[in-house]
C-alpha cells in the first residue's frame, strides 16, 4: 500500500517541476529577448483604476472574514468519523446507526447554537 | 492614518491638481513612437522570420482590449463586439479591465486634462508589447471640442499612437478595419524591437 | 470585543469596467460595507456652456448630440423647443410627429442599454445586454435610414427636421413595433422572476418618495419612489398631448423599481409609437429659418422627458446670433445628487448594483 | 400645462418683513435681495397654496457688470412653476447663503456655480470645484475669462 | 469484491508493465505525463469550446479566424501570453508573489492522479482516494489567498479576503455530499466506486449530486458564486497584479478546476468510464464535456450572488441538507440493504424537493432595508 502513496509523492514532485517551469519559462526568453521587458518606475506601482493608492493596502481586516474558517474546523471533525463509518456501514449493520446519530445530534446543537446566536449571518 | 473622505479629500484633490497642471505645462508635443533598439549583429535572418511570424501571429489573433472607454466612441466599440460586427472572430471580445493583461488601448472618447493623468498611467502600466488605437476625431485632434479649455487636443499628446481611426464616432466597420491595419502592423514587428 | 480594524481608501475609479464611464467614487471601505463615499465629478468635462457662447445658435445643434450620448434626439428635441419658443417659430404638423417618433425611438435604445448594463454590473457577463442590443441595432438602422448617421443624428432643425422620412421608414417601423413585446417578454421570462436577481435587487438602495423630491430626482428615478411626475403628461410639449398613455410607477423606489419603471416605459413607447405611425399626417417637414438666425432679445427654459429625467434647456439671448448664456439642466448630475446617501452602508457590490439603477451618462453628467 | 405663478400672487404670501426684500416683480419671477433668499426659499416651500417643494435648476449668469443667480421652482401638486432671482453686484468675490439647507438638490449645482462662475456659496457642505481640477487659474463661463490653453 | 494484491509492484495485475522489473517507473512516467498533457490538451480545447458557447448562448459567433473553426485560438493565446512582459508590483511580498501561482496550480492537477480513466488504469489506486481529493482541493484557496494578499493591491486584498470566506464555507458541504455515495459503494477508492456504480448514482442521489455541483461551482469560482474575480466590482480579483505567464498559470487553474470539477463529477456521479459500446476513456471524455457545458450554460445566464448570501446559502441550506442526505441513505444501507435502486433514488428527490420547498418559504429575497 505505501507504494501507491511514493507514487503520488513522486506525481507532487513532477507537477511541482512542471509548474515552476511554466512559470520560470519567460525569464528564459527575456535573457533571449523574446520577451520584452521595459522597466519604468510607474509600470511597479499598484494597478487602482489609474490612480495611486491612497493609504495603506495590508491593514488589520475585519474578523468575520476569518470566522467561517473556525466554523469549518469545529465541523470539520466530523469527516474524521463520519467516512470511516460510512465505507463499513454495510458489514456494520443497524446497531452502529444509533451511535453515528447520537453522534451527529451532539454536533448539530452546536451547529443550531451558532445559528441562533448569529454567528452565520455577514454582520 | 485616519481618512476622512471630506476632510482629507481637498488635500488628496490639490495633489491630483498639480499633477495635472505637470502634465498640462509638459505636453505640447505629440510623443513619438518609441523606436525599439535595433543592434545590427543580432540581424539573423533565418532564426528571425519563423520565430518572429509564430510570435507575431500569436499577438496578432488574440488582442486583448484595455476598458478606458471615455465617451461616446464606446457604444460603437460595444456594437463592435455585439452581436452583429462580432469582433469575437478575431478573438479580441475579451475585456480585461486590469492593464496588466491587456495588451491594446483602444481610446473610444474626448479625453480631457483631468482624466489625461490616469490615461497616462494605465497606459505605462500596461505590460509591453503593447499598442494603442486613437478612436474617433476627439482622439485624433481633440475633434469638435478641440478649442475647448479643458480638452487635450488629440491622443497623441500623452501616448504613443500606433493607429488612427476618424469619424465621429466612426462606424463599426471603420474601427474593424482599424484594427486590421493594427494587426498588419503587429505582424510586420520583429520582435527585437523590444 | 470587535478588533479594532482600519478602513482602507478604495478608488473605484475612472478607469472600472462598471463605472458607465469614466466616472469616480472614493469610498471608504471597512471589510466589504463602505462607510464613506464621495463620488468625483470632471473627467469628461469639456466645456459645452462655454462653447455655446462662441458659436451661432444652428452650430451648436450637433454639440447637444454629445450631451447624452444615448440619447442624442431627445437632446437635440430640447434644445431646438427652447430656441423656437423663445423666437416663436412654428412647426409644420408632419414635423412635430416625426419628433415625436423620433423621441420615443431614442428613449427605447437608452432605456434597452440603462437596463442592458443594470444586469452586466450585477454579474450576467453580458448575455441579457446583447439580447436587448440585437434589438438596438434594429432601431439603429432605422435611424441610420432617416439621418445618415448610426449614435449622434443632428437631425432636428428651428422649425422641424433636417429630412424628410424615406418612403420604406414607416414600414421598417411597423414591423419592429410588432416583433419588439415579444422580444420584451423573452427578456421578462429570463429576468423578472429570476431568484438572483430578486435577491440582488430587492429592497436595495431605496430612495424614499420625499428624499427623491428634495434631492430634485426625475424620471424613471422618481418615478420609482412612487411619484407620478412625467412632462409628457404634467407640460406636455410638441404633440404628446394627442397620444395616450400611462406613466408606470413603482413602489418601494429600490433598484427593482428602477428596472420595472424602465420595462413598463418600453412598452409605453411601443404605444405611442403606433399612434404616431397611425396618424402622421403628409405635407413639408420644416419652416426654414434664415442662417444667421437671430432671436429676439430674452429668455426661455423649456424642458422635455429626457430618457434619464427632465432635460431643461435655459437660454439667455442679447439679440446677437450669439446665445449670451446656454445653462443645461442635466438629469443625470442631479439624479447623483442623492447617491452618497444612497451608498453609505451598503456593501461594494450593492454599492455597483445602485449605481447602475441610476442609469447616468457621464456624458450629461459633466457637460 | 405647468403654469407660472405670478410674481405679485407670491409677494402676498409673503410674510410682511420678507416683503422689503422684493426689489422687482416680473411676469413669473421676483427679484429678491441676496441676504434674504433662505427666509423667502423656506417661505415659498412651506406656504401651503404655494408648495413649491421641487427644485429644478439653479441657472449663474454673468452680466457684465452684475452676476445674477436665478432658481426654478416647481409644486409637483398643483403643477406650478416660479423663478426667484438674486443679483450680486461685487463681481470680486460675490458670496450668498446656500439653498442646500432647504434643498439637497441644490449641493452639486451650487458646486458648479462656484466651479464655472466663481460664486461662493456660504453655508454649503462641500464647497469644492466639480468639475475642473483644484488649481485651475479663474472661472469659465465669466465674460473675461482668457482661453489660455 | 476480490481482494487487489499487489504483488511487488504497485499496480494493479492487468496492466500489461505490471510484473516488469522497471514496471513501477514506467507506470509513474506514462500515467504522470498522460494526465499532464491530457489535462493540457483538454484546457485547449476547453478554453475555445467555452469561448464559442458563450457566443452561442449571446447570439453571436466565438472565434473563427485563427484556425479552422477557430481552433487554433487558445494555441494564439499561449503564444502571445508566453511571451509577455512579466511585471513584479515594487511594493508586492516577491517570494509569495512567485510561489502563488505554484501552490495555485499544483493540487488541480493531483486530484486527477486518483481518477481511473479505464478499469484499473490510474496513477495511484489509493483505497482512501476521495479523502485525498477533498485533502488537496482545500490547497487552491491558500494559493488564491497568497496571491491575492502579496500583490499589494486593494481589489486583490478583498478578493483575498472572500477566497477565505467563500472556498473554506463550500469545503463542509463539499464533504458530507460524497458521504452518501459512500455509504452506497462501500468503498473510497474511486476504481470501486467506478466499478460498483451498476447504476449511475445520480440517479440514486440526486440530493448528493445537486450539492457536489452547488458546492464545487463555488470551489471553482464559477457563476453565480464568482466573488473572488468579480469583475463588474472588484476590477480582476486576485490576478490583478498579475501579467505574463504567471497570469496565464491562474487562467490554467481556473479551467483546470472546471475540468476536474467535471471528472469528479463525471466518475463518482454519471458512472465514470463505464459505458456501453465506446472504449471506457472516450466515454469519460464524453461526461466530462457534457458536465463542462452545463457548467458554461450557467455561467451565461446566471447573474452574481452577493457575498453574504453566498455564505448563508452554505451554512443555512446546504449543510442541513447534506446531513439530511446521510441520513436518509445511511438508514436504507442499514435496515434494508437490498432496496431496489428507484425506491432509494425517489425517495432522496423526494426528500431533495421537499426540501427545497420547505427553504422556499423560509428566504424572502431582499436584502436588510435601508431607507435613505
Amino acid at each position: 500500500m505505501l507504494s501507491e502513496f511514493s507514487l503520488i509523492a513522486l506525481f507532487i514532485l513532477i507537477v511541482m517541476g512542471f509548474a515552476t517551469t511554466l512559470v520560470l519559462i519567460p525569464q528564459a526568453l527575456k535573457k533571449i529577448g523574446i520577451v520584452p521587458s521595459k522597466p519604468s518606475e510607474v509600470k511597479y506601482e499598484p494597478y487602482e483604476c489609474g490612480l495611486e493608492t491612497i493609504g495603506e493596502t495590508w491593514v488589520q481586516f475585519k474578523i468575520r472574514y476569518y470566522f467561517y474558517a473556525l466554523l469549518l474546523i469545529t465541523l470539520d471533525i466530523t469527516v474524521i468519523f463520519l467516512y470511516p463509518w460510512a465505507v463499513e456501514l454495510k458489514n456494520l449493520g443497524s446497531s452502529s446507526l444509533g451511535v453515528i446519530f447520537s453522534f451527529i445530534g451532539i454536533l448539530a446543537v452546536g451547529y443550531i447554537y451558532a445559528w441562533r446566536k448569529g454567528a452565520l449571518e455577514w454582520k | 492614518m485616519e481618512i476622512r473622505t471630506d476632510s482629507t479629500s481637498l488635500d488628496i484633490d490639490r495633489h491630483e491638481g498639480n499633477l495635472i497642471k505637470e502634465l498640462r505645462s509638459s505636453s505640447t508635443k505629440p510623443v513619438t513612437e518609441p523606436s525599439g533598439w535595433l543592434s545590427e549583429d543580432l540581424k539573423r535572418n533565418i532564426f528571425l522570420t519563423t520565430v518572429d511570424n509564430v510570435l507575431n501571429w500569436g499577438r496578432k489573433s488574440s488582442l486583448w482590449t484595455e476598458t478606458a472607454f471615455t465617451a461616446c466612441c464606446t457604444f460603437e466599440f460595444i456594437s463592435l463586439s455585439s452581436s452583429r460586427f462580432d469582433i469575437a472572430r478575431f478573438g479580441m471580445e475579451v475585456l480585461r479591465s486590469s492593464p496588466r493583461h491587456a495588451d491594446l488601448i483602444i481610446t473610444a472618447g474626448t479625453l480631457t486634462w483631468k482624466m489625461a493623468p490616469q490615461i497616462k498611467r494605465v497606459y505605462e502600466q500596461m505590460a509591453e508589447p503593447k499598442w494603442v488605437i486613437a478612436m474617433g476625431a476627439c482622439g485624433i485632434t481633440g475633434g469638435i471640442f478641440a478649442d475647448s479649455y479643458s480638452v487635450v487636443p488629440g491622443y497623441n499628446r500623452i501616448l504613443p499612437i500606433d493607429v488612427y481611426i476618424p469619424g465621429c464616432p466612426p462606424r463599426p466597420e471603420a474601427l474593424l478595419a482599424g484594427i486590421e491595419l493594427l494587426r498588419k502592423k503587429v505582424e510586420k514587428r520583429s520582435f527585437l524591437q523590444g | 470585543m470587535a478588533i479594532k480594524t482600519e478602513p482602507i481608501l478604495l478608488n473605484l475609479g475612472p478607469i472600472h469596467p462598471s463605472t458607465h464611464g469614466v466616472f469616480r467614487m472614493r469610498a471608504l471601505v471597512d471589510g466589504e460595507v463602505i462607510t464613506d463615499i464621495e463620488p468625483v465629478f470632471g473627467y469628461l468635462h469639456r466645456g459645452i456652456e462655454k462653447l455655446a457662447e462662441q458659436k451661432s445658435y444652428r452650430q451648436f445643434i450637433p454639440l447637444t448630440d454629445r450631451l447624452d450620448y444615448v440619447a442624442s434626439m431627445n437632446n437635440n428635441l430640447a434644445y431646438v423647443t427652447a430656441v423656437e419658443k423663445l423666437a416663436g417659430i412654428e412647426v409644420p404638423e408632419r414635423a412635430e410627429y416625426i419628433r415625436v417618433i423620433m423621441s420615443e425611438i431614442q428613449r427605447i435604445i437608452s432605456h434597452l442599454l440603462g437596463i442592458g448594463s443594470f444586469f452586466n454590473d450585477m454579474g450576467t457577463f453580458f448575455t441579457p445586454f446583447f439580447y436587448m442590443f440585437i434589438q438596438k441595432e434594429k432601431l439603429t438602422d432605422l435611424l441610420e435610414m432617416v439621418s445618415g448617421q448610426r449614435l449622434l443624428f443632428n437631425y432636428m432643425r428651428f422649425g422641424g427636421v433636417s429630412h424628410d422620412l424615406p418612403d420604406e421608414f414607416l414600414p421598417a417601423l411597423n414591423t419592429f413595433l410588432k416583433e419588439m413585446p415579444a422580444e420584451i417578454d423573452k427578456y421578462e421570462r429570463l429576468l423578472k422572476e429570476n431568484e438572483i436577481v430578486l435577491a440582488r435587487s430587492k429592497k436595495v438602495g431605496i430612495l424614499s418618495p420625499d428624499m427623491a423630491i428634495n434631492s430634485s430626482a426625475s424620471g424613471p428615478v422618481l418615478r420609482a419612489s412612487g411619484i407620478e411626475w412625467d412632462i409628457r403628461k404634467a407640460d406636455p410639449y410638441s404633440i404628446y398631448d394627442r397620444f395616450d398613455f400611462d406613466i408606470p410607477t413603482g413602489t418601494v423606489g429600490d433598484c427593482y423599481d428602477r428596472y420595472r419603471v424602465r420595462v413598463e416605459e418600453l412598452r409605453q413607447s411601443i404605444r405611442i409609437l403606433e399612434q404616431a405611425v397611425a396618424g402622421i399626417p403628409k405635407g413639408k417637414v420644416l419652416n426654414p429659418v434664415p442662417l444667421r438666425f437671430r432671436p429676439p432679445e430674452g429668455e426661455v427654459y423649456s424642458h422635455i422627458e429626457s430618457n434619464k429625467g427632465e432635460l431643461g434647456f435655459h437660454v439667455i439671448s442679447d439679440g446677437s446670433d450669439k446665445p449670451y448664456r446656454l445653462h443645461i439642466r442635466a438629469p443625470s448630475l442631479l439624479n447623483l445628487t442623492a447617491l452618497r446617501k444612497m451608498l453609505t452602508g451598503w456593501k461594494i457590490a450593492d454599492a455597483i448594483i445602485i449605481f447602475g439603477s441610476i442609469d447616468i451618462c457621464v456624458g450629461e453628467v459633466d457637460r | 400645462m405647468t403654469v407660472a405663478i405670478t410674481g405679485e400672487e407670491v409677494v402676498g404670501a409673503l410674510d410682511k418683513e420678507l416683503k422689503g426684500a422684493v426689489k422687482s416683480v416680473e411676469s413669473e419671477g421676483i427679484l429678491v435681495q441676496a441676504e434674504k433668499i433662505l427666509d423667502i426659499a423656506l417661505c415659498v416651500k412651506n406656504n401651503k397654496n404655494l408648495k413649491l417643494d421641487y427644485l429644478v435648476s439653479i441657472t449663474g449668469t454673468d452680466y457684465i457688470d452684475y452676476l445674477e443667480v436665478s432658481y426654478l421652482f416647481y409644486s409637483l401638486d398643483n403643477n406650478k412653476r416660479f423663478t426667484l432671482k438674486v443679483r450680486l453686484e461685487n463681481k470680486s468675490n460675490p458670496a450668498m447663503p446656500s439653498l442646500t439647507g432647504i434643498w439637497i438638490g441644490a449641493e452639486l449645482q451650487e458646486r458648479e456655480i462656484y466651479d464655472l462662475l466663481g460664486i461662493t456659496f456660504s453655508g454649503h457642505p462641500n464647497m469644492k470645484r466639480i468639475f475642473l481640477w483644484e488649481g485651475f487659474h479663474g472661472h469659465p463661463l465669466r465674460k473675461d475669462f482668457s482661453n489660455g490653453n | 469484491m476480490p481482494e487487489l494484491i499487489t504483488v511487488g509492484a504497485a499496480i494493479s495485475p492487468n496492466l500489461p508493465w505490471s510484473d516488469w522489473q522497471f514496471g513501477f517507473w514506467i507506470h509513474l512516467l506514462i500515467f504522470g505525463i498522460g494526465i499532464i498533457s491530457l489535462l493540457l490538451g483538454s484546457v485547449i480545447i476547453f478554453i475555445w469550446l467555452e469561448r464559442r458557447l458563450v457566443g452561442r448562448f449571446q447570439r453571436r459567433l466565438g472565434p473563427n479566424r485563427a484556425g479552422p473553426l477557430g481552433l487554433l485560438q487558445s494555441v494564439a493565446d499561449v503564444i502571445k501570453i508566453l511571451t509577455k512582459e512579466d511585471i513584479v508590483p515594487s511594493r508586492a511580498d516577491k517570494l509569495i508573489f512567485w510561489i502563488a501561482p505554484i501552490v495555485a496550480f499544483t493540487p488541480v492537477v493531483l486530484m486527477l492522479a486518483v481518477v481511473p480513466v479505464a478499469d484499473g488504469a490510474l496513477l495511484a489506486d489509493l483505497n482512501i482516494g476521495i479523502l485525498f481529493v477533498i485533502a488537496i482541493s482545500s490547497i487552491t484557496a491558500l494559493g488564491v489567498f497568497m496571491a491575492g494578499w502579496a500583490s499589494y493591491n486593494k481589489y486583490s486584498i478583498l478578493s483575498a479576503m472572500r477566497t477565505v470566506a467563500q472556498l473554506v464555507s463550500y469545503e463542509m458541504p463539499l464533504i458530507l455530499s460524497m458521504v452518501g455515495v459512500v455509504i452506497i459503494a462501500g468503498s473510497l477508492s474511486l476504481n470501486d466506486i467506478v466499478k460498483t456504480q451498476t447504476v449511475p448514482f445520480i440517479v440514486l442521489q440526486p440530493a448528493g449530486f445537486f450539492i457536489f455541483f452547488i458546492a464545487s461551482l463555488a470551489e471553482i469560482n464559477r457563476t453565480p458564486f464568482d466573488l473572488l474575480e468579480a469583475d463588474s466590482e472588484l476590477v480582476a480579483g486576485y490576478n490583478i497584479e498579475y501579467s505574463g505567464m504567471k497570469f496565464a498559470t491562474f487562467y490554467l487553474t481556473e479551467y483546470c478546476e472546471a475540468i476536474v470539477l467535471s471528472t469528479l463529477a463525471a466518475t463518482i456521479f454519471l458512472g465514470g468510464w463505464q459505458g456501453p459500446w465506446l472504449p471506457p476513456i472516450v466515454w469519460l471524455l464524453l461526461k466530462i464535456g457534457i458536465v463542462f457545458c452545463f457548467i458554461v450554460w450557467i455561467r451565461s445566464t446566471l447573474p452574481r450572488l452577493r457575498i453574504d448570501q453566498v455564505m448563508g446559502f452554505a451554512w443555512k441550506f446546504l449543510l442541513p441538507l447534506a446531513i439530511l442526505n446521510i441520513f436518509v441513505t445511511s438508514i436504507f444501507v442499514a435496515l434494508w440493504p437490498e432496496t431496489p435502486a428507484w425506491l432509494m433514488g425517489l425517495t432522496n428527490l423526494a426528500i431533495l424537493v421537499a426540501y427545497i420547498l420547505f427553504w422556499s418559504k423560509l428566504f424572502k429575497p431582499g436584502g436588510k432595508a435601508v431607507a435613505v
